[in-house]
C-alpha cells in the first residue's frame, strides 16, 4: 500500500483539465486538436489568457502554457482533424482530440472506426493508435435532439476502440491520464451535466487504469450497475432504499469496453439480482450488453430477472418535463429496485 | 459611418418593401426578446441569435414561397421567419411548449415547419447542403417549379458536406441557390483563421457554378443577386453559390462572453445596420415616414408581447409526449 | 385464408431486383440512388443495357424500363445523397439509395441518424421520411476488414430506424416490399454471401409485414434466434443436432426494429433454453440486445444460460482461415447447443 | 499514335533512371500476375489493379525517402512498390499468408508498412485526406523534415474529405501533396459525370493552394511537378493540388466486364504506354540498351516468379490470429 495521496475539491470540468495539463507536461507528444479548444486561434487582439478553452472551457488556460503549437484550434471538420489525429498518432504524436459532442460522431465515424480503430489489426499487428478522443454525453441541459446523446454502445461494439464512461472528478483525472498513455484508440465521453459537480480529487499524476470497475457503495440485496451520470442517480435512489432496507450495491464499471466482467459477475454472486441503469437509449446499448454477459456467465447466481433501467426508444425531447421523463430517475430506478426483491 | 444602402430594386413595390422591412424587424425584435428571455430563465438549451443578418434571410426569402424549400442552421430564427413560420409558434418552441411548432419537442435548434418549406434549423453545423440537394431533387423530379436555398455559415464552409452538396448539385444542375452568411467567426475562430479561401464565394469555381460575393448588410443588394440566382436555379440552369458578408450582434450562443472580438468591430457593424439604412431608404424617399415605421415596429413588439404571454402561460406536453413521433408506425 | 402464390426460384439477388421493380412499378415517387446503381450513366456509347446495375448487379435492368431519371448514379458522396434521398423523402419522394457497403455507414452517418431517424420527433411528428437505404453486409468473401462488417446493431440502436435482414430470397421481396412502401425510415441490410442462394420465391407483389420473426424450423429443446446469413448456419446445425436427437428451433427475427418479442418469448416457454447467433461483433450486438430482452421479460422461462455465438470483438480477418474461424459455424453453433442441453 | 515522352530532368542520373524504370516494371508486371492468380483462384476478396499508371506512382515516390509518408487508395499496389514496400511480403499478402507484410490479416486493400512510410492502401474512397494531414503534422510537429502525400483517385475528389483535408492542410500550412489520379472513371462512372470540375486540379483555387495538371503517362512530367510540390512542402509553403491524368488497363476491379469503355479508347492509351515511352527514351538516348532493359524486365519476372512461387508454399495463419492484434494491450 502506497501511503494515502492528498486530496481537494474540484469539479469534474477542473479534473479533466488538470490530467490534460499533466500529461501535456509529462510528454511533449501530447498534442490538443479541437474545435476552439484554444479559441480565438489568429484573432489579433487576443491575448491567450481570454481564449475560449472550448465552449465549456474544459480546455481553458493550455493554451497559455503549451502554446498554440500544441493547442490546435480546427475548422468544423470533423471527419478532417478526426482523421489527421489517427495518423499522427500513428506518426508519432499521442494527439487528444475533441469531438464536441458525441452527436456529432456522425461526421467524422469513418476516420474511428475504419481509418483509426482497425488499422492495427489490418496491418498486423504493425501499426499502433494512440489517440485519446474526448466528447461530451448526456441530457439535462435542454439541449435537444442533436446534442444530447450518449450511444457509447456504437464505439463499445466496435473492436479496436476503448470506451470510458467517468462519473466523478476523480475517476475523469485518472482515467483520462491513463487513456492519454494507453497506447490504443480510447474513446473518453465526459457527461455534461456532470462538468460542473465536485468531489475530491488526488493530487498527483496517477492514473486509474482502464478495465477495473469501481464499487461505489456496497449492499447484499441487488447489484446496480449504473454508467456515467447514472452513478449519482442510482446513489440516489440507494439512499431512499436504504431507508426502506433495501441495500443496494452500485458499481460504476468506469469502462465499458474492456468491461470488468469480474467484479460485475462478484456482485451478483452475493446479491443475486442485477438492475442495470443506462442513459443511453435501450436497443443495443451498453446496459443490454452487461446484461447479456451476465444472462450467459452469471444465469445460475441470479434469483430474479435481469431489470434494464434506460432512457427510451427516442430521440432526446428538448421539452424539460420530456428530457426528465427521458432520463432514468432515481425514483425509476427505486421502482425497479423494488420489483425484484 | 453611416449606414449605406443601394437603390431597391425596380421590381419592389411600396408594400413589398415595407413587408421586407418588418419582416426586418419581426426578426430584430424576435432575437432581442429571445435574448432576454434567455437571460431571464426561460429558454432551456443553447440559443444563437440571428440579429444583425436580418437583410440575408429577408433578402433571400422575398423570393420564395411555400412550394420552395430552405434548409438553415443553429442559428435559425431569422430563417423560419423570413420563411412565414408562425412566430408564436416559434416562441412557444423556444420554451419547449406543446403549442410550439414542433410541439416542444425540438427547440431553438431544430424548429421546422414543412408547410411553410422550412426543413428545419438544424444543430448539425453542414447538416444542411445534402438536405437542400434532396429538396431540389424532388423538385426537379416532380416538376414542382420549386426551388431549395441552403443558409449556411462561414464555418459550415468548411465541412465536407459543404463539397459534397456543391458537386451533387452541380452535376444534376439542381434548382439549389447556397447562401453562405459570412459574419466574420464560426463561434470563436475567425474566418480567415479556419477558411483557406479569401472570399467563400470563390470556392464556386470548383464547381464550375457562379459565385457571387454580396454586401450582407445591403437588404436590395441581397434581394437582387439571390434573384438572379434563383432565377436562374428555376430555369434549371442549376446552382449558385452566393456569399453575403454580414454579421452577428450577439455572441457566438446565449452566455458566450465574446471576448474574441473587438467593441469597435461591434460598434463599426452596428454603425451599418441593415434595418436602420432600409429606414433611411423608405423616409428619404418618403415612401413611409417614421411614424408609420414606428408603428409597424411598435406593432410588432406588441406581436411579440402578446406570443411570449401566451407561450408562458401555455401548457408544457405531457410526459407521455416523450414517447410519440418517433415513427408513423412501429 | 387466400389461395397460396404461385413460386418460382430465384437467387436473393433477383428477389431484390423484383422488388425493386414492382415498387417503381406501382409507385412513380419511387426513385433509385446510389453510386454505379445503373453504371456508366452519360457514357456516351453505352446502351443502357450494358449499363452495370451496381458492382454486384442487384439493380441491373431497372435503368431500362424506368430511365435515368428514376434510376441515379451518384459521384462518390455518400453523405451528399444519402442526405439528399431523405431531404426528397420528406419533401415527396419515396427514394431507394444504396449504401454499397455498410462498412462506410461512417461517411454518412450523419445524414441517417441525426438528419433522417429524428427528423419525425424534433419537428413534433409533423414530418415523415420514407426513405429505404439498401446495403450490403456479411464476411465470407475475402472483402477483409472495410467490407465485411455487418453493424446493424448500431442502427438498431438509433431509434427512428427499423433494421430489416432477409436471410431467404422470399423474405428479400417481401420485406423490401414492405420497406418501401414504410413511411418510416428503413435500413435494410442484404448479406452479400447470400446474393447467389436460391429459394422459392412468390409472383406478386405481396409484402411481408415489419416485425414478424419466421420460424424457419421448430423444435423442442432450444430456441435457436439467428440473423440474416446465420440461419442456413443455423439450419445446418439443427440436421447435425437432429441426428442426435436434439431438436432446435430456428427462428428469423426478419426485423431487429422493430423485434418480434412475442414469437421469441412463445418459443423460449416452450423450449427453456436459448442460443442466439450472430455474425456481427459481440459488444452492444443485437444477440445481446435480444438475450437482454428474454432475460428480463422470460427469464422464469429459461432452465440455462442464455448463450450467443457471435463473431469475436476483432475486425474480420482478410486471410481465408482467418475469416472462416470468424463467422460462426454450424459445429460451432451444434457446440453451444450442446453445452446448455 | 506513339508514345511521347519529355525530356529526363537534369537531375536524373542513369542509375535513378534504370532504378525507375525497374520500379515501372515492377508495378506492371506484378499486376499482370495478380490478374493471372486473381483469375486462378489464388487471391480472395477484391482486387484493383494499377497498371496503366505506373508513371505516377513511381514519379512521385522518386521523391520521397522512409521518413515521409504516403497514403493510398484501394488501387494500392503501384504505390506500394513504388514506396518501397516487400514485394514477396505483398504477394504473400495477397494471399493471405502469414509471411504477408500485414501476416494476412489485411490483403490486397489494407498493405502497408509504416517503416517504408507506406501507410496503408484503403478500402474507404476519400479515406486518406485526413491521414495525410495528420503524417504532416507530425512531420511539422516533431521538424522530421518529411512530408506526406496522399493518393486518390477522380472519384475520390467529390468526397467530404477531399475538401475538409486540403482546407486543414493549407490554413495550417502542412507539407502533403495531394495527388490525383485521374484514370477517367470511378468504377463505371466517368469523371465528366461524377465530377464538376473540368481540372480537378482546378479545385485547388478553392484553397489559394497551387494546383497542377499534369500528363500522368510521362514519368518525367510527372517527376518533375511532384519534386516542385513536394519541395514546396519541405520549405514550409503548405500543400498541392497536382492531377495526373493518367488510364488504367485493367477494369475496375477484376471480374469488371468493362462495359463502360470502348476498345478504341483503350487501344488509344495503350498506344501512349508509359513505361514504353522511358524504354524508348532510354535507348534512343542510348543510356541502355534493349538487351540491358530486357535484362532488367527478366529478373523482375524471376523474382515475381519466386516471390509467387514461395507464398504458394507459405503457410496461412493460425486460426488463434483472428483473436491477436486488436489492442495493444486490453
Ligand atoms: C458538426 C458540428 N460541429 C460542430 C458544431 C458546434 N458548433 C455549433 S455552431 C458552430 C460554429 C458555426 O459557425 P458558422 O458556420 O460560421 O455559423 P455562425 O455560428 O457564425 O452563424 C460550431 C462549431 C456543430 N453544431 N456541429
Ligand atoms: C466510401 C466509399 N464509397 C464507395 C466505395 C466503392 N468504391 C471502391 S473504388 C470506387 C471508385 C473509385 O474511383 P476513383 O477514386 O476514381 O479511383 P480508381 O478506382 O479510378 O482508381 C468505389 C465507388 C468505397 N470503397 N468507399
Ligand atoms: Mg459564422
Ligand atoms: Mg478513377
Amino acid at each position: 500500500m502506497v501511503a494515502a495521496t492528498a486530496t481537494r475539491q474540484m469539479t469534474y470540468l477542473q479534473a479533466v483539465n488538470e490530467a490534460l495539463r499533466i500529461a501535456m507536461r509529462e510528454d511533449p507528444t501530447v498534442v490538443l486538436i479541437g474545435e476552439d479548444i484554444a479559441g480565438g486561434a489568429a484573432v489579433d487582439h487576443l491575448i491567450d489568457e481570454d481564449a475560449w478553452g472550448g465552449p465549456m472551457g474544459v480546455t481553458k488556460g493550455l493554451v497559455q502554457e503549451f502554446g498554440r503549437e500544441r493547442v490546435l484550434d480546427t475548422p468544423i471538420t470533423e471527419a478532417g482533424f478526426i482523421g489527421a489525429a489517427v495518423a499522427a498518432a500513428t506518426t508519432g504524436l499521442r494527439p487528444v482530440a475533441e469531438l464536441m459532442f458525441v452527436d456529432f460522431f456522425g461526421c467524422c465515424m469513418d476516420q474511428i472506426f475504419n481509418q483509426g480503430a482497425k488499422l492495427r489489426y489490418m496491418f498486423g499487428g504493425k501499426a499502433k493508435v494512440p489517440l485519446v478522443i474526448r466528447t461530451q454525453v448526456g441530457a439535462g441541459v435542454g439541449a435537444a435532439a442533436q446534442h444530447s446523446g450518449c450511444h457509447y454502445s456504437v464505439f463499445t461494439h466496435m473492436p479496436g476502440i476503448k470506451t470510458v464512461i467517468p462519473s466523478t472528478p476523480a475517476d475523469a483525472k485518472g482515467l483520462l491520464l491513463s487513456a492519454i498513455r494507453d497506447d490504443d484508440l480510447v474513446m473518453f465521453f465526459e457527461n455534461k451535466v456532470l462538468y460542473g459537480s465536485k468531489g475530491e480529487v488526488p493530487e498527483g499524476d496517477e492514473g486509474i487504469p482502464l478495465g477495473v470497475a469501481d464499487i461505489t457503495r456496497a449492499g447484499d440485496d441487488v447489484t446496480v450497475i449504473a454508467i456515467s451520470r447514472m452513478v449519482q442517480q442510482s446513489l440516489a435512489a440507494a439512499e431512499a432504499l436504504a431507508r426502506e432496507g433495501i441495500e443496494i450495491e452500485v458499481i460504476d464499471p468506469r469502462t465499458l469496453s474492456p468491461l470488468d466482467e469480474e467484479t460485475i459477475l462478484a456482485s451478483v454472486a452475493k446479491t443475486h439480482r442485477l438492475v442495470i441503469v443506462d442513459e443511453d437509449n435501450p436497443r443495443c446499448g451498453a446496459a443490454a450488453d452487461i446484461a447479456a454477459m451476465v444472462a450467459d456467465k452469471g444465469f445460475d447466481l441470479l434469483d430474479a430477472p435481469i431489470k434494464l433501467v434506460t432512457a427510451p426508444h427516442t430521440p432526446v425531447p428538448f421539452s424539460p418535463p420530456l428530457e426528465q421523463a427521458y432520463v432514468p430517475s432515481p425514483a425509476r430506478i427505486a421502482e425497479v429496485v423494488r420489483s425484484i426483491v | 459611418m453611416s449606414a449605406t444602402q443601394s437603390a431597391a430594386p425596380a421590381a419592389l413595390d411600396r408594400d413589398q418593401l415595407l413587408d421586407m422591412y418588418r419582416r426586418m424587424v419581426e426578426i430584430r425584435q424576435f432575437e432581442d426578446a429571445a435574448g432576454k428571455n434567455f437571460a431571464a430563465g426561460m429558454i432551456p438549451g443553447f440559443v444563437h441569435l440571428y440579429a444583425g443578418e436580418e437583410a440575408v434571410a429577408v433578402g433571400v426569402c422575398s423570393h420564395l414561397t411555400d412550394r420552395d424549400y430552405i434548409t438553415s442552421t443553429h442559428r435559425g430564427h431569422g430563417h423560419c421567419i423570413a420563411k412565414g413560420v408562425d412566430i408564436p409558434g416559434m416562441v412557444a418552441e423556444l420554451m419547449g411548449k406543446s403549442t410550439g411548432v414542433c410541439k416542444g419537442k425540438g427547440g431553438s435548434m431544430h424548429i421546422a415547419d414543412l408547410h411553410k418549406g422550412m426543413l428545419g434549423a438544424n444543430g448539425i453545423v453542414g447538416g444542411g447542403f445534402p438536405l437542400a440537394c434532396g429538396a431540389a431533387l424532388t423538385a426537379k423530379t416532380l416538376g414542382t417549379g420549386g426551388v431549395a436555398v441552403c443558409f449556411f455559415g462561414d464555418g459550415a464552409s468548411n465541412q465536407g458536406t459543404f463539397h459534397e452538396g456543391l458537386n451533387l448539385a452541380a452535376i444534376w444542375k439542381l434548382p439549389v441557390v447556397f447562401v453562405c452568411e459570412n459574419n466574420g467567426y464560426a463561434e470563436a475562430t475567425p474566418v480567415h483563421y479556419h477558411c483557406s479561401a479569401t472570399d467563400i464565394a470563390n470556392r464556386a469555381g470548383a464547381y464550375e457554378i457562379p459565385g457571387v460575393v454580396v454586401d450582407g448588410l445591403d437588404l436590395f443588394a441581397v434581394y437582387e443577386a439571390a434573384g438572379e440566382a434563383i432565377e436562374r436555379a428555376r430555369r434549371g440552369e442549376g446552382p449558385t453559390l452566393l456569399e453575403a458578408k454580414t454579421y452577428r450582434y450577439y455572441g457566438h450562443f446565449q452566455g458566450d462572453q465574446v471576448t474574441y472580438r473587438t467593441e469597435e468591430e461591434l460598434a463599426r457593424f452596428r454603425d451599418r445596420d441593415a434595418i436602420q439604412a432600409v429606414r433611411d431608404f423608405i423616409t428619404e424617399r418618403s415612401l413611409a415616414t417614421a411614424d408609420e415605421l414606428n408603428a409597424i415596429d411598435q406593432d410588432v413588439t406588441a406581436e411579440l408581447d402578446a406570443a411570449w404571454d401566451d407561450a408562458k402561460a401555455a401548457p408544457f406536453p405531457a410526459p407521455e409526449e416523450t414517447l410519440t413521433d418517433v415513427y408513423v408506425a412501429y
